[in-house]
């Protein structure tokens, strides 16, 4: 056979490996305040453009502009800085307090701050998330008490998950924060199956799904797409493109899609592309999807275009696989200094406000640090309990399992 | 009281239930407006509306999956798989997810759903449609695993596992459908209306998980059995004359050892029949768990009688299947240990 | 809370049930002749409406028009004609061999003859399809041996497949016809599978995957296009919607996506839509589709837009969910006369060499018949031997698997 | 000869059959350009190109359905799954699927692939990433199920099972990676490089699978291991001063029950030990076939030791881990009974 009717495997590759200088002057990103904004109602067939877009709202000099504009007030501005700034504080903790020993893992949010942040200040009680472990914003966000994350993170005896989970897999029903699962993809369709019983009880609440760029490889993904689709379920499929999971960058997942969000053109899903380092465009999208669940016109796809500028895990190290600036190079820049340089451009903070607050919320996570810690640490011993071990496999202990608690001698 | 098949039983099981809880729901591949291949859901989206009992998409993963998400806003979603044979797609759901909700969450959520799927063989169904995966259930803590074999059975068994609060895999051994199949399939079936099993109590009423029921007393050997099987050892037993005692284990997991081990203790003898694959199978949970409590009670080994190591063939369906001749062989063989 | 506020839940319903009247005259169905032809190199986003659009080449009159006509010569087209008469032959006759009680199960064509029969010929010796219950015309367009396909659904002492499979299970490996799996969906991933081999092989064989309208909600469907995206695969996704999947119809997998063709945009995956009903538009689509995948330009997807005129299986009785006269009224016709009556116009054939032609296929398949069941049907007992049952577990038999053969006696 | 750890040996056989076979391709989760998670992988990609080795999008049954296709055309993957609690969703092309192949296609096609997971816990990993889910793959004909447990082994049955013919699912512990772990987890772990089972053949060499080893020979009780536990049955061995035969199985489907029974007789008494839960756990079937082949040897009940009925918890890492003390304890139990 001649050469060039030989067929070759096509291994897609990032652009930038360590030891190369990532620049990304070729990605097309459109300028704030660019992109339509449709209403609530429209068809998703007339918004297959929004998919391929990016929604921004902040410009380079920090200004709100656009029809994506305007739906926040001061104090929610205000806000929501404290919330990333909270969650950055708190992962900054965390992960020290892995590294010292206190705690067996920890993932943080580095540059994702303002997804979980903004998209719950859309969300009402009784609402329900479905999220993946890169999401607590979506608790801080709520003023959900931080010493209550943190002894799930130390497996203390004031753990509300027993010791049972691993750190930073929390489960709160009352703020709407469903059970982290550590199977990927998993929880969205159950987020879809919540939404449907919503709209089978006709009830008024919605639910959002969560999930990375990676796991939208998986085949949940596709079980959530098709039941969304065929029941017009109530519910915000949320994918966070943080351009890597673990050492693989999106384009695996993503192969010849121009997007994540064009996924869900194939079932008529209406798809948004959003800027997910700019806290006033995560928040004006979701918005806009949540308006458009909650009046029964379905589900809605949003895409957020961030950055994972950490390591996947305390467990992983990517300057292994990409380059150590590739962070700094990023096009949409940090959402913390982004909403920071807005605030200021606004006129309702300052340099001095800014490390006033700082100080200030970290005092408060170092305060609930110091609590938590007076509780136990991992492996500091003793607590939870062994005998917990047993409890919550059933709602009724059946008898082999009280045999075998029996036995453990506990 | 009526007189009912053993679809009709389930199908009545889910209809008092959807009466009684407005949230209950049922759905699954075909079972709206159809009522499902079996006829199980028969009339129930007529009764209930579209709202309360639906076809889905075929993607049993979402069908669990869903459940588990209705589960946890509050309903009680009663779900079916088309052929336990179609179950692996779902296997992730039912493990990783559901299994685990409570005890992962300390009970912040949970999952109250039940899985009922038609399992076995004996209807010339080959390799996907007759298989009895009941031991991938047993070896996940957190399920609860029913097999029911007759109608009276099924209604209560299956209102009690709507009702449970854990999830239940629900397998319906279908060959039974119809009638109590006991492997002579050159022979009629005798119809669960001509059977005082099929004589089902009207409205609600249930039988708890966990406990067995001792089918046929004997003083010779246990046999431990359950779905078809139960009757297939009811055969084997009349047909060599060896006095067994029979019983019926109903659910699987969590295991009614008192019944069993006061059992064995008496006969001394055991005998573990089902239809599924031997290796791995749910016999070898049974045989451990036998050998554990009543070693010193036992006069002979047990003996496991089992499908064979091979996928379920067509056309040697009936050498496959572990019928009433392989285990009266067995009834005869532990008896002469 | 108020009325309007109340989510309900969507559950799509047919238009039409039992007792209802079938009527179609508000589908939109294009003239044949009116769908551009791209180039085969087509960027995948310039041919998106083509997933929405339906590729037909015959007329009403039988004439063949529009750009992607003209493929086909005489002689081929009147095989084409005899491929699509003896499946349906073929069909008939096992359907009633069913009904005598000479095996367990038949799945039969009728009104799909077209897709299997004409997409076969696009393939090349070496090429594979990974084929469900219902493209037998796969094996019948290469003269496959009938009487091989009647013993495996007798299961008698000649069945290729030693009586292990379900009838109609066939696996055909010389003739590129991948062992059938009753569990749907999974031979669609196995196909990318097997055409990423091809590439990475440096091959120039192509593979074809086929699933059902219903079937692409399994999520093995979202595995393949996945796969075949990212690695470009040379794939033929092909999904046959004959509109129902047993008494389910296509809305319940389709949701509020157009089409299922669309499914493919998602992907960036040319995806285009076909009368399945029309043998030559289905080759000329298949074509094109090969020959995109044969120079390495990666994965198609083609939705043949057909309808199962029959049962689901002999154990279905589609009279319980669907009117009994939907079939006649399906807008698209029945392959076979409209072969003919285009044959017929194109001055190539005649009603009396089609009557001809219809004994003579008749012959042909009672003399297979006859053959068949001279080694015997399922029930008439002793073969294939119960011996066979523990054969190629394992490529060699393992100790436990000897002993179950000794102590079943055989 | 070369010091090796585990994983160093498991990337070596790799790396022995690519050298060899062109038909071998390896792929999976981060397996590519980063070398795989725990590294398994590390270097092969730069070695044999993308075009061998390379990352897959995260759908484990995409993967292994890919690598039935792949097989069938007559390549010959390796594949990894990043944990084999992530299996799940690849369960039902590795049972429905490569398990069957052969035979419902009586050989016309095979699936000649491997599938490689990190189980077991002991690394604090919680409830999904400990897990050892043998038992649901003994169950399914057609599989052959191997578990390594130290570098010389690894290295060699990997590459057997790269070159069987039949679907392999290779587990890999992963608290062994690094030592023979014992279940002393206060105590610091011998690394592989200082011990003899980590000095690995240069090339090509392979173990039969299907071949269990005694790893210590004793008169008073057999303990049948595999895995970690075959260093926490010798701990609790050494610590009870109990003269137990300690077999490492090795591959548990098929199982070498030769070597176990001509233990068992000559002991007379029998430990089952394993991480895996213990109602439908491969332990059940290890017990059952010991009775079933070794009734009249046995001077005592055998004993199962396992992970309790429970997911694996976090912080009780060490409490549901069944380590030398339980191990321990049951061999003074079988000597005493
Ligand atoms: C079913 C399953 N497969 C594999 C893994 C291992 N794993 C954990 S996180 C991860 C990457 C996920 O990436 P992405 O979805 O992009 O999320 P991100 O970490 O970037 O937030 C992988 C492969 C898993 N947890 N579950
Ligand atoms: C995994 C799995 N789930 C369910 C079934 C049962 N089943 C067999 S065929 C079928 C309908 C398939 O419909 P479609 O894909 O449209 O194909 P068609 O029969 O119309 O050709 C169903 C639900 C199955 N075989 N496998
Ligand atoms: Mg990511
Ligand atoms: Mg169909």
């Amino acid at each position: 056979m001649s050469e060039e009717q030989r067929l070759h495997l096509h291994v897609p590759e990032p652009e930038f490996r360590p030891g190369d200088t990532p620049d990304f002057s070729n990605v097309n990103i459109p300028n704030a305040g660019s992109v339509r904004r449709p209403e609530i109602d429209v068809p998703p067939e007339e918004i297959r453009d929004l998919a391929y877009s990016i929604i921004r709202v902040l410009n380079r000099e920090g200004e709100a502009v656009g029809p994506w504009a305007g739906e926040l007030d001061d104090d929610q501005l205000i806000e929501g800085l404290r919330h990333m700034m909270t969650l950055r504080t708190f992962d900054a903790r965390m992960m020290m307090a892995q590294r010292q020993g206190k705690t067996s893992f920890y993932m943080q949010h580095l540059g994702e701050e303002a997804v979980s942040t903004a998209f719950q200040k859309v969300l009402v009680k009784g609402d329900m998330n479905f999220p993946t472990y890169r999401q607590a914003g979506l608790l801080l966000a709520q003023e959900y008490p931080m010493v209550k994350m943190m002894n799930q993170i130390y497996s203390n005896e004031e753990d509300p998950l027993h010791g049972r989970q691993l750190p930073i897999m929390y489960s709160e029903k009352e703020y709407g924060f469903f059970s982290i699962s550590g199977n990927l993809g998993t929880q969205y369709i159950q987020a879809v199956g919540w939404a449907m019983a919503s709209a089978i009880k006709h009830d008024t609440k919605i639910a959002a799904g969560w999930i990375g760029d990676g796991s939208t490889a998986e085949s949940d993904f596709h079980a959530s797409l098709v039941f969304a689709s065929t029941y017009k379920a109530p519910v915000i499929l949320n994918v966070v493109n943080n351009q890597w999971a673990i050492s693989t960058f999106q384009g695996i997942a993503k192969g010849g899609s121009g997007t994540f969000a064009a996924r869900g053109h194939g079932f008529g899903i209406p798809s948004l592309r959003v800027d997910g380092n700019d806290y006033l465009a995560v928040y004006a999208v979701a918005k806009w999807a949540a308006e458009r669940a909650r009046r029964n016109l379905g589900p809605v796809m949003i895409e957020y275009v961030t950055y994972r500028a950490g390591g996947h895990s305390t467990s992983d190290d990517p300057a292994a696989y990409r380059p150590k600036k590739e962070s700094d190079a990023w096009p949409l820049g940090d959402p913390i200094e982004r909403m920071k340089l807005h605030l200021i451009a606004r006129g309702i903070w300052t340099e001095a406000r800014h490390k006033q607050a700082e100080a200030e919320i970290r005092d408060q996570v170092l305060t609930a640090q110091k609590e938590a810690e007076s509780h136990g640490t991992l492996h500091s011993g003793g607590a939870p309990s062994a005998r917990d071990m047993f409890e919550d496999v059933y709602k009724e202990m059946p008898p082999h399992l009280r045999r075998q608690r029996q036995e453990a001698g506990i | 009281m009526s007189r009912m098949t053993m679809i009709q039983a389930i199908r009545d099981a889910m209809d008092v239930k959807m009466g009684q809880d407005e949230d209950v729901v049922v759905f699954g591949e075909d079972v709206g407006y159809f009522g499902g291949v079996f006829r199980c859901t028969q009339g129930l989206q007529e009764k209930y509306g579209r709202n309360r009992c639906f076809d889905t998409p075929i993607n049993e993963s979402g069908i669990v999956g869903a459940a588990i998400g209705m589960a946890a806003y509050g309903l009680r979603p009663c779900v079916e798989i088309q052929f336990a044979d179609y179950v692996y797609p779902a296997y992730d759901q039912i493990v990783s997810e559901a299994a685990r909700l409570r005890y992962r969450s300390a009970g912040d959520f949970t999952a109250p759903i039940t899985i009922r799927m038609p399992t076995g063989g004996g209807i010339f169904g080959g390799q996907t449609h007759s298989q009895s995966p009941e031991a991938v259930f047993t070896q996940v803590s957190g399920l609860k695993v029913v097999v029911p074999s007759n109608p009276i059975d099924a209604k209560g068994l299956l209102i009690a596992s709507i009702e449970d609060d854990d999830p239940v895999i629900f397998l319906e051994p279908k060959r039974l459908y119809n009638g109590p199949f006991d492997g002579h399939h050159e022979q009629p079936v005798t119809p669960w209306s001509k059977h005082e099993l099929g004589e089902v109590p009207d409205g609600h009423y249930s039988i708890p998980l966990g406990k067995a029921k001792v089918t046929r007393e004997g003083s010779a050997v246990t046999v431990l059995a359950y779905g078809t099987m139960v009757y297939v050892a009811e055969a084997a037993a009349r047909e060599t004359g060896i006095d067994a005692e029979i019983i019926d284990l109903r659910t699987l997991l969590p295991l009614d050892e008192e019944t069993i081990i006061a059992s064995v203790k008496k006969t001394g003898r055991c005998v573990v029949v089902h239809e599924a694959t031997l290796t791995s199978g749910f016999g070898g949970e049974l045989l451990s768990r036998v050998q554990e409590t009543c070693f010193y009670h036992l006069e002979a080994p047990i003996i496991r009688v089992a499908g064979w190591d091979t996928p379920y063939p067509h056309a040697q369906e009936w050498d496959y299947f572990p019928g009433p001749a392989r285990v009266g062989r067995a009834l005869v063989k532990v008896m002469e240990a």
